[in-house]
């Protein structure tokens, strides 16, 4: 049902959409069902705003959650960034580089057989604190590391 | 766990560390960066579509590389790459990856090497360049093996020497030669590291991580590359592709790396 | 159109490690070049399944670098067991790719 | 007569490599040989390819491994870096601080691309490529000596800006060979550039003495 929903919610998200969808057979059982896209929060241009779309309302800060990232990026439009959270029954993980003109870079749902665990790389325009986000049983959760980006070469 | 009273507490105690932090401490800093690099490289993924231009039949004369020969036989790769630059008696020069590439796609494939040669750097965040793909197709064949760069005919010792010569010519209006930026340990140019390649051990990683992902700008790229924005940093004119002079300092640096264990794509910031 | 994926999955005690490269060029829609400003083309969306179950449900902006990398890992995997990942980007291209989990060493 | 000995050495390594006894080539082959390399391996007009051409300081100063540069090179070094010290017609060594700083965090000029020069209205100082600057950055080289507290250290009078006016324009004045640039006696920076850089370096109120 809810599934349905979802799916409905994409097919809604314009022609080429729709064609996309048909094309690659999304309606076929067992294939992978996408959560709509969070625009609102994506488009938010302050932390605050970003915050509100994900629905964090509150934010307790938890040392359960780990940030690995470098202290210094060598190349600020590759930047790795693993999250790491410890909270029983995490649920998602939000990724956040503060000082970027769109702050929220990416969001991890987390279904059950899913580790607390996400790595990936993110562009940072400057000097950043990153922020993790972390949902779990409905609460949010939250931690930072702040991460130097200097220009590169000699330019 | 206690309850944030907002962004404000964490960019002041951010301010707070700034101001106590020794000014500069690169190396323990990056590593973490670049180990995580390291260990996912998008370089891989150009590794398979170097495969598949390998074995293509491609050119005007519509045949795949597999009758290329790197110095171990037609279409043999495992360690050849392991060996370049060497000497080749089809065309009595010595060669590296780069320019042997250019000529088997010449003779072989019958492409023009003029053509391939202004198309063999791409362009930043572009797809790459097939001779970028292959280099790396070519060279990963050599992964898990050791640098065996060997000087046996003459002309593989006058590359070398001659190498040698140019990495400490001083010119331009830099007056640098690679020396200067390449003759000590734990150097830095602004945050980059310089690797030490007077030693053993810095020019080893010359010899083992090229061809190599570059990060910022998210294609591989060949050691010929890496010359050509050397001297444009040294500040002299425009590197022709695979020219003697790029051949012999990769033959210097290549038998200096000896033994090396080649792991290919490198990942480079 | 879209190019594939390299996957790896491999088996560390009964989860998988699961990493996964992308070639995407990640515009910003903000880039310029002497023909213009590049439109903004991002994967918006990666989905990783395990024997057909979602694991992760993952949604991205366009600050994700350009030939992404994403790492995950799966709970009560086994040797052989199917990992499957999706992306959709901005423009409605698509690309799936599967391997199977590989015996951790 | 110069060309007639080399292709007679060139006779003779062939002779030794067919006697299976290749090995490396003398000195003056090596040189003959690998100047060859430099100029074929270029494509620029013939004023950006004199960028190749070595002055007879480069030429000293290009020692290969371990060689060492003799005591009559070094003073030979010295006498020409001396010759070519000019200073500002002011007379003025010491500057804008301000614009010093500017400078000196700008690495840019004389790059050639495409067969281009690189469109500057005025070319960086480099200094931060190489040299630790005002406490506290982090995006500054180590190939050169830190600067940072460099007029805290030594002072503001006449003797030092002098010292560093020359040292920037012809560091090998001071240092016969040293990895720095002779920025002013290569153009790369002009005596109104370099005496800012000075009062970069050694005025009190630069952000490099706090």
């Amino acid at each position: 049902m809810k599934q349905l929903r979802r799916n409905f919610l994409k097919l809604s998200g314009g022609a080429g959409a729709m064609a996309a969808v048909a094309a690659a057979g999304l309606l076929k059982a067992g294939s992978a069902w996408a959560a709509p896209w969070n625009k609102g929060a994506f488009e938010s241009k302050a932390v605050a705003d970003a915050q509100k779309n994900l629905g964090a309302t509150s934010l307790i800060e938890s040392k359960d959650i780990i940030i690995t990232a470098p202290d210094i990026a060598e190349n600020g439009a590759t930047v790795p960034v693993a999250v790491t959270s410890k909270i029983p029954n995490t649920q998602s993980i939000s990724i956040i580089a503060e000082n970027n003109p769109f702050p929220l870079a990416a969001t991890f749902e987390i279904m059950a057989g899913g580790e607390g665990y996400v790595s990936t790389r993110i562009k940072m325009g400057k000097t950043s604190d990153v922020r993790a986000i972390v949902k779990a049983d409905g609460k949010f959760y939250t931690a930072t590391k702040e991460v130097k980006v200097t220009v590169g070469g000699c330019g | 766990m206690k309850k944030m009273r907002g962004i404000g507490l964490v960019v002041l105690s951010a301010v707070a560390f700034l101001a106590v932090a020794p000014p500069v401490m690169a190396q323990g800093d990056l590593s973490v960066g670049r180990k995580m690099l390291n260990e996912d490289n998008p370089g891989d993924l150009w590794v398979d579509i170097g495969k598949e231009l390998f074995y293509q039949k491609r050119g005007p004369k519509k045949v795949s590389l597999e009758q290329c020969d790197f110095g171990m036989g037609p279409g043999n790769l495992p360690g050849a790459a392991a060996r370049m630059p060497r000497y080749f008696a089809d065309t009595d020069r010595v060669e590296d990856m780069e320019s042997r590439l250019i000529t088997c796609m010449t003779k072989l494939q019958g492409f023009d090497s003029n053509e391939l040669m202004k198309k063999a750097i791409s362009s930043p965040r572009s797809k790459g360049s097939d001779i970028e793909a292959l280099a790396l197709y070519v060279t990963s064949r050599s992964n898990g093996m050791k640098i065996n760069v060997t000087l046996s005919h003459q002309k593989e010792y006058d590359a070398y020497k001659a190498g040698e010569y140019i990495f400490y010519r001083r010119n331009g209006q830099t007056d640098f030669g690679c020396v200067q930026c390449h003759g000590e340990p734990d150097k830095r140019i602004r945050l980059q590291d310089l690797l030490h390649m007077t030693v053993k051990a810095g020019a080893q990683e010359v010899a083992s991580t090229w061809p190599a992902y570059r990060g910022a700008h998210y294609v591989v790229r060949t050691m010929q590359w890496r010359l050509n924005d050397c001297v444009w940093q040294m500040r002299l004119p425009d590197l022709k592709y695979g020219t003697d002079y790029s051949i012999a300092l990769t033959t210097f640096l290549n038998h200096r790396g000896n033994d090396a264990v080649m792991q290919v794509p490198g990942f480079k910031r | 159109m879209a190019d594939p994926m390299k996957i790896r999955a491999t088996l560390q005690g009964d989860t998988a490690d699961v990493r996964i490269l992308m070639r995407h060029p990640m515009e910003t829609g903000t880039r310029k070049t002497s023909s213009g400003v590049v439109p903004l083309h991002f994967i918006q969306s990666v989905i990783v399944q395990h024997n057909g179950k979602t694991v992760l449900d993952a949604q991205w902006s366009q600050a994700i670098s350009q030939n992404p990398f994403l790492g995950v890992r799966v709970k009560g995997a086994k040797s052989g067991d199917k990992i499957s990942v999706t992306w959709t980007d901005n423009k409605g291209d698509k690309r799936t790719d599967e391997v199977a989990v590989a015996a951790g060493s | 007569m110069k060309t007639t000995w080399i292709k007679l050495s060139v006779t003779a390594v062939v002779g030794l490599m067919i006697a299976g006894c290749a090995t490396y080539p003398d000195r003056a082959t090596t040189k003959q040989m690998a100047e060859k390399m430099v100029f074929d391996a270029f494509s620029a007009s013939p004023e950006h390819m004199k960028r190749l051409e070595q002055d007879r300081s480069q030429q000293i100063c290009s020692k290969i491994g371990d060689e060492k540069l003799s005591q009559a090179e070094a003073a030979e070094i010295v006498k020409l870096a001396r010759a070519s010290i000019k200073y500002p017609a002011s007379g003025k060594l010491v500057g804008d601080w301000k614009n010093g700083d500017r400078l000196a965090h700008n690495g840019a000029g004389d790059h050639i691309r495409n067969g281009k020069e690189e469109s500057r209205k005025e070319n960086g100082a480099l200094c931060q490529n190489c040299h630790a600057l005002a406490p506290g950055e982090i995006n500054v080289g180590n190939v050169g000596p830190s600067l940072t507290g460099y007029g805290k250290q030594r002072g503001n009078s006449e003797a030092i800006a002098k010292y560093t006016y020359e040292k920037i324009y012809n560091a090998w004045v001071y240092f016969p060979c040293s990895n720095m640039p002779r920025l002013g006696a290569t153009e790369h920076l002009t005596p109104e550039q370099i005496v800012d850089v000075v009062a970069f370096l050694i005025d009190p109120q630069s952000p490099i003495n706090k």
